[in-house]
C-alpha cells in the first residue's frame, strides 16, 4: 500500500550508485520533479535505465541528470537525443548498454513477472548478439537476453487515489507501467492524488500493490505549460 | 523537387488501403503528406499509439501525447494509446504490414546498416530492429549515393548491421530495387535517369527488370 | 480493419480440425453465441484452447463443446469444472495438454508477440517438467515452452467500434486481450457495436488492426440475464 | 467448531495488514470471514482482480465480474481488474505477500501435491504452480489425516507434486507447523489435543518448537 510523501523525502533515498528505472518517452510520462530533485541532491554514479535519452538537445527531462555528469551507466535504446549522454559515451565516461526498444521493455516486464529470460529474434546478425546469448528454440535461432530490475523505478501517472492505484493518459504510460512492476522501490509521480473509489476498475494502469510511495508533481495544467514552452520553441505546434 | 521529396513521394506509394504502417523519421515520415486519397493507413508510434494525427494547435497541445521523436500529436478518431511492452508485441509480433525506415547503408542481400557509425555517430538502434525483424515489408529509403558519390547500396554493408535479410524493398532518389533470396532487381529509375547513370551510381549487383518503369510522383 | 459479420458466417469460417482459442474464464468473458453456432454446426475434431473448462457443472459456455464431443485435444491449466472434459480425458478420448495458468497465457502471449519462447520457474520439480525443457539460465533453473498460437482466436469484448476496436469491462478481459494477439484470424463478439470515436484511446483494450471480424452476441441486459438465472441456480447471488 | 472451521479460523490468523493475499477455494476462502479487525487483506483472484467483494444481490450482478471460481463478485473501492497475462505477472513476479492452498498431501520438505490423483481425479494445477513458487509466503491448509486416519503430513508427498520445497507453514485441523530447511517444527495443538496425538496422527518427522502452544479462535 503506497504512503503520500514529498519529492524531497523521496529523492533522498535513493542513494549514490543506485540503479534507477525513470518513465518516460523523450520527456512524455517523465517524473519531472523528482528529476529534478535528484538534480538538486547531486545523487551521483546512478546507474539510469530509461528508453531513450532526454527530450531532444537535452537540459530537460533526464537530460538534466546526464547534464549533471550524475549517470555512470546508462541502459536503454536510444541516446542520440541528448548531447550529454552522447559525448559521454564517447568519452568513455558514460558506460551505456543499447537494448532494442522491444528487448528492453520485455526484460523489464520479465523481472516484474518472474520470468527467467526475454527470447527474441531481434538482433540476430547484429553487434547486438555480443550481449546476448544465441540459442535455438524449435528450429530458429534467438538471442537471450536476463530480466532487467532495478533498486528504485521512479514513474509518472496521471492521477493516483491514496491505495497508490495509478492511471494514465494518452501514451505516457510507455515504459511506466512496466517499470512500475520491477523496481525494489516503486515512487511515483502524479498530477493529482484523488480519493479511493474514484478510479473505475478498468481504468487502473496500475494497481496500487505496486506503489510503495506517492508525490504530487506538476499540475496537468502545469505541464501542459511546460510542454507548450518547450514544444514552441521546436516549432513543434501548428 | 530535390532528393528528399523524390524519396518521400515514392514511400508514399508503397501502401495498400487499411494497412497498418509504422514510418522511420526523416523522410518516411514526410512521405506521410504524399499517400494517394483512397489509400488509407493506420499509422503506428513505437511508443504506444496507433491512428494518431499531426500536431495540435499551439494551447492545444497534451503533454501526455507525443509520438515517437518527442513531438506533440493528436488522436484520430478511433485512435488508442498503450504501452511499451504492448507497442512492441504488435511490432515484433508481424502485425505491423510495413515499415519505411532511412537508412546509411543497405545491401544486396537485404541486410540494413542504420544505427551505429563506429566513432563517429551512434545514436542507438532505438525500435529500429524490432520493427526490421517484425514488420510483414521492410522498405528502406536513402540517398543513393554520399556526398562524395560512393554507393550506399552495396555488395555488403561496411556499417555495423540493424538486421540481416530483411529489406524487401529499396527506395532512393535514383532507382527502386525489389530485394529477394535472388539479389536486387532495378524495378524503377528516376526520371531524366538512364540504367547506366544508376549503374555507375550502384556498387551492387543488380538484375533489370523486363520492365523497369520510370519512378512517376 | 475489421468487418461486421453474422455469427453463422463466421462460425462456418471453422473447419472440422481447426485449432481454436477461445476467451473467457469459466464462463464470464465467454464468446456464447460462436460457441452455440459452433455446436449448431458440429464442427468436430477441434483443439480447444482455453484456459479452463467450462461454467461448473459443463453444458455452458464451452462445456456445449465438449458435450457435444466436438473437442479432440484440450489446451489449458484445469478441466476440473467440465463433466463432459473430465470424462473425455479419463476414456482418452479427449487428449489434455495441462499448462500451469501463468505458463499457458504467457506462451500465448509469446506468440501474438513474436518472441521464441517462454521461460518460467514454475512446474520445477513437478510433472510439468516432462512438457517442457529445462535449463539453466543466469544460475538458476527454468522450464522453457513454446509459444501457442492458434487458427482462430475467438474472444469477447463489452464493446467494439467499426475499426474492430474492443473495449472490456471487469473481469471479463482475462484470457481475450492476449487471444486477441495470437490468432491467424480473429473473431470478437461483443454487446453492442459503437461508431468510431466513441470509445477513448486509452480505453481501447484491443486496438482494431488485431480484429479481423466481428460479430454482434447478446445484450450486456441479456447477458445479465443469462448469468443471473445461472448463478442464481447455483446459489451464488445474495 | 468442526474440522473445516478450525482450520478456516487459523488460516485467518496469518495475515499482516495490507498484505496482498490469494486464497485458494474451500478453506482458504472460508478464511476470509474470520480475518481479525483491524488486519485488511487485499485479495487477489487469479483471472484478473484486485480488492474484490463477496458477492451481489440478485438483480445486481454483473456478467463481467467473477472470480476464479466462475462465483459473481463486487468490486471494493479501490478495486482493479485486469487481463490474465498482468494478473500472473503479481502472481509468478513476487508481489502476492500470502497464499493459501488445500493439499493433498504435503511433505517435510515443503512440498506440495493438490493438483492430480493419479487414475482417479485430474482437475489440473489451474494457477496454483504459479501461486505456490510466486507468492513470499505459501500456507498449506488440509484434513490432517484422510478418512481411514493415515497422516497426509508426510516423510514424502505420494502423489504429483505441484512445487517442490516451497510450503512455509501446514494448518491441519491437529497442528500447525513452520517448514524450514531443517524440516518440520511443531508450534501449534489444537485444542483437547496432545502432543502424542499429533504424534500418532502424523508420519513426518518433526521437531517440537520450545513453546508449542494450543491453536486459539
Amino acid at each position: 500500500m503506497a504512503e503520500v510523501k514529498t519529492v524531497q523525502e523521496c529523492a533522498s533515498m535513493v542513494a549514490d550508485g543506485a540503479s534507477v528505472m525513470v518513465g518516460g518517452f523523450l520527456g512524455v510520462g517523465a517524473p519531472l520533479q523528482m528529476i529534478d530533485q535528484l538534480v538538486a541532491n547531486g545523487t551521483k554514479e546512478l546507474t539510469l535505465i530509461s528508453v531513450v535519452g532526454s527530450y531532444p538537445g537535452g537540459g530537460f527531462d533526464i537530460g538534466k541528470l546526464t547534464a549533471g555528469k550524475q549517470v555512470k551507466k546508462f541502459i536503454g535504446a536510444h541516446i542520440g537525443t541528448d548531447p550529454a549522454l552522447v559525448s559521454g559515451y564517447n568519452t568513455g565516461e558514460i558506460d551505456v548498454e543499447f537494448n532494442p526498444m522491444g528487448t528492453f521493455i520485455e526484460r523489464i516486464r520479465a523481472a516484474g513477472a518472474g520470468l527467467g529470460a526475454v527470447v527474441t529474434p531481434v538482433g540476430i546478425g547484429t553487434e547486438v548478439e555480443e550481449n546476448a546469448s544465441k540459442q535455438s528454440f524449435y528450429g530458429k535461432d534467438y538471442l537471450v537476453f536476463p530480466p532487467l530490475g532495478a533498486d528504485f523505478a521512479i514513474i509518472k501517472a496521471k492521477k493516483a487515489d491514496h491505495y497508490g492505484n495509478l492511471c494514465y493518459d494518452g501514451t505516457s504510460m510507455n515504459t511506466n507501467t512496466t517499470m512500475a512492476t520491477a523496481g525494489k522501490v516503486v515512487i511515483a509521480e502524479v498530477d493529482e492524488i484523488v480519493e479511493v473509489g474514484t478510479l473505475a476498475p478498468n481504468e487502473i494502469g496500475t494497481p496500487g500493490i505496486f506503489v510503495d510511495y506517492i508525490v504530487k508533481g506538476f499540475s496537468t495544467d502545469e505541464r501542459k505549460a511546460i510542454f507548450g514552452e518547450i514544444w514552441q520553441k521546436g516549432n513543434k505546434l501548428k | 523537387m530535390n532528393s528528399r521529396e523524390i524519396i518521400a513521394r515514392r514511400i508514399a506509394q508503397e501502401f495498400n488501403d487499411g494497412e497498418v504502417v509504422n514510418l522511420g523519421f526523416g523522410m518516411p515520415t514526410m512521405a506521410a503528406n504524399y499517400i494517394p486519397n483512397g489509400i488509407n493507413v493506420i499509422l503506428q508510434t513505437e511508443n504506444g499509439g496507433l491512428r494518431f494525427g499531426g500536431a495540435p494547435k499551439a494551447g492545444e497541445q497534451n503533454p501526455d501525447l507525443g509520438n515517437a521523436g518527442g513531438e506533440p500529436i493528436t488522436m484520430l478518431p478511433g485512435g488508442s494509446a498503450f504501452d511499451l511492452a504492448f507497442s512492441f508485441c504488435i511490432i515484433r509480433g508481424g502485425h505491423v504490414d510495413a515499415t519505411v525506415l532511412g537508412a546509411l547503408e543497405v545491401d544486396q542481400n537485404g541486410n540494413i546498416a542504420n544505427w551505429k557509425i563506429p566513432g563517429k555517430f551512434v545514436p542507438g538502434m532505438g525500435g529500429g530492429m524490432d520493427l526490421l525483424v517484425g514488420a510483414k515489408k521492410v522498405v528502406a529509403a536513402l540517398a543513393h549515393t554520399d556526398k562524395a558519390g560512393n554507393s550506399k547500396v552495396l555488395k555488403s554493408c561496411t556499417l555495423p548491421l540493424s538486421a540481416a535479410g530483411v529489406v524487401k524493398r529499396i527506395i532512393t532518389d535514383k532507382a527502386v530495387f525489389n530485394v529477394s533470396s535472388k539479389g536486387l532487381e532495378l524495378i524503377e529509375i528516376a526520371p531524366g535517369l538512364t540504367e547506366a547513370d544508376v549503374k555507375a551510381a550502384t556498387e551492387a549487383d543488380y538484375q533489370v527488370a523486363t520492365n523497369v518503369k520510370t519512378m512517376t510522383f
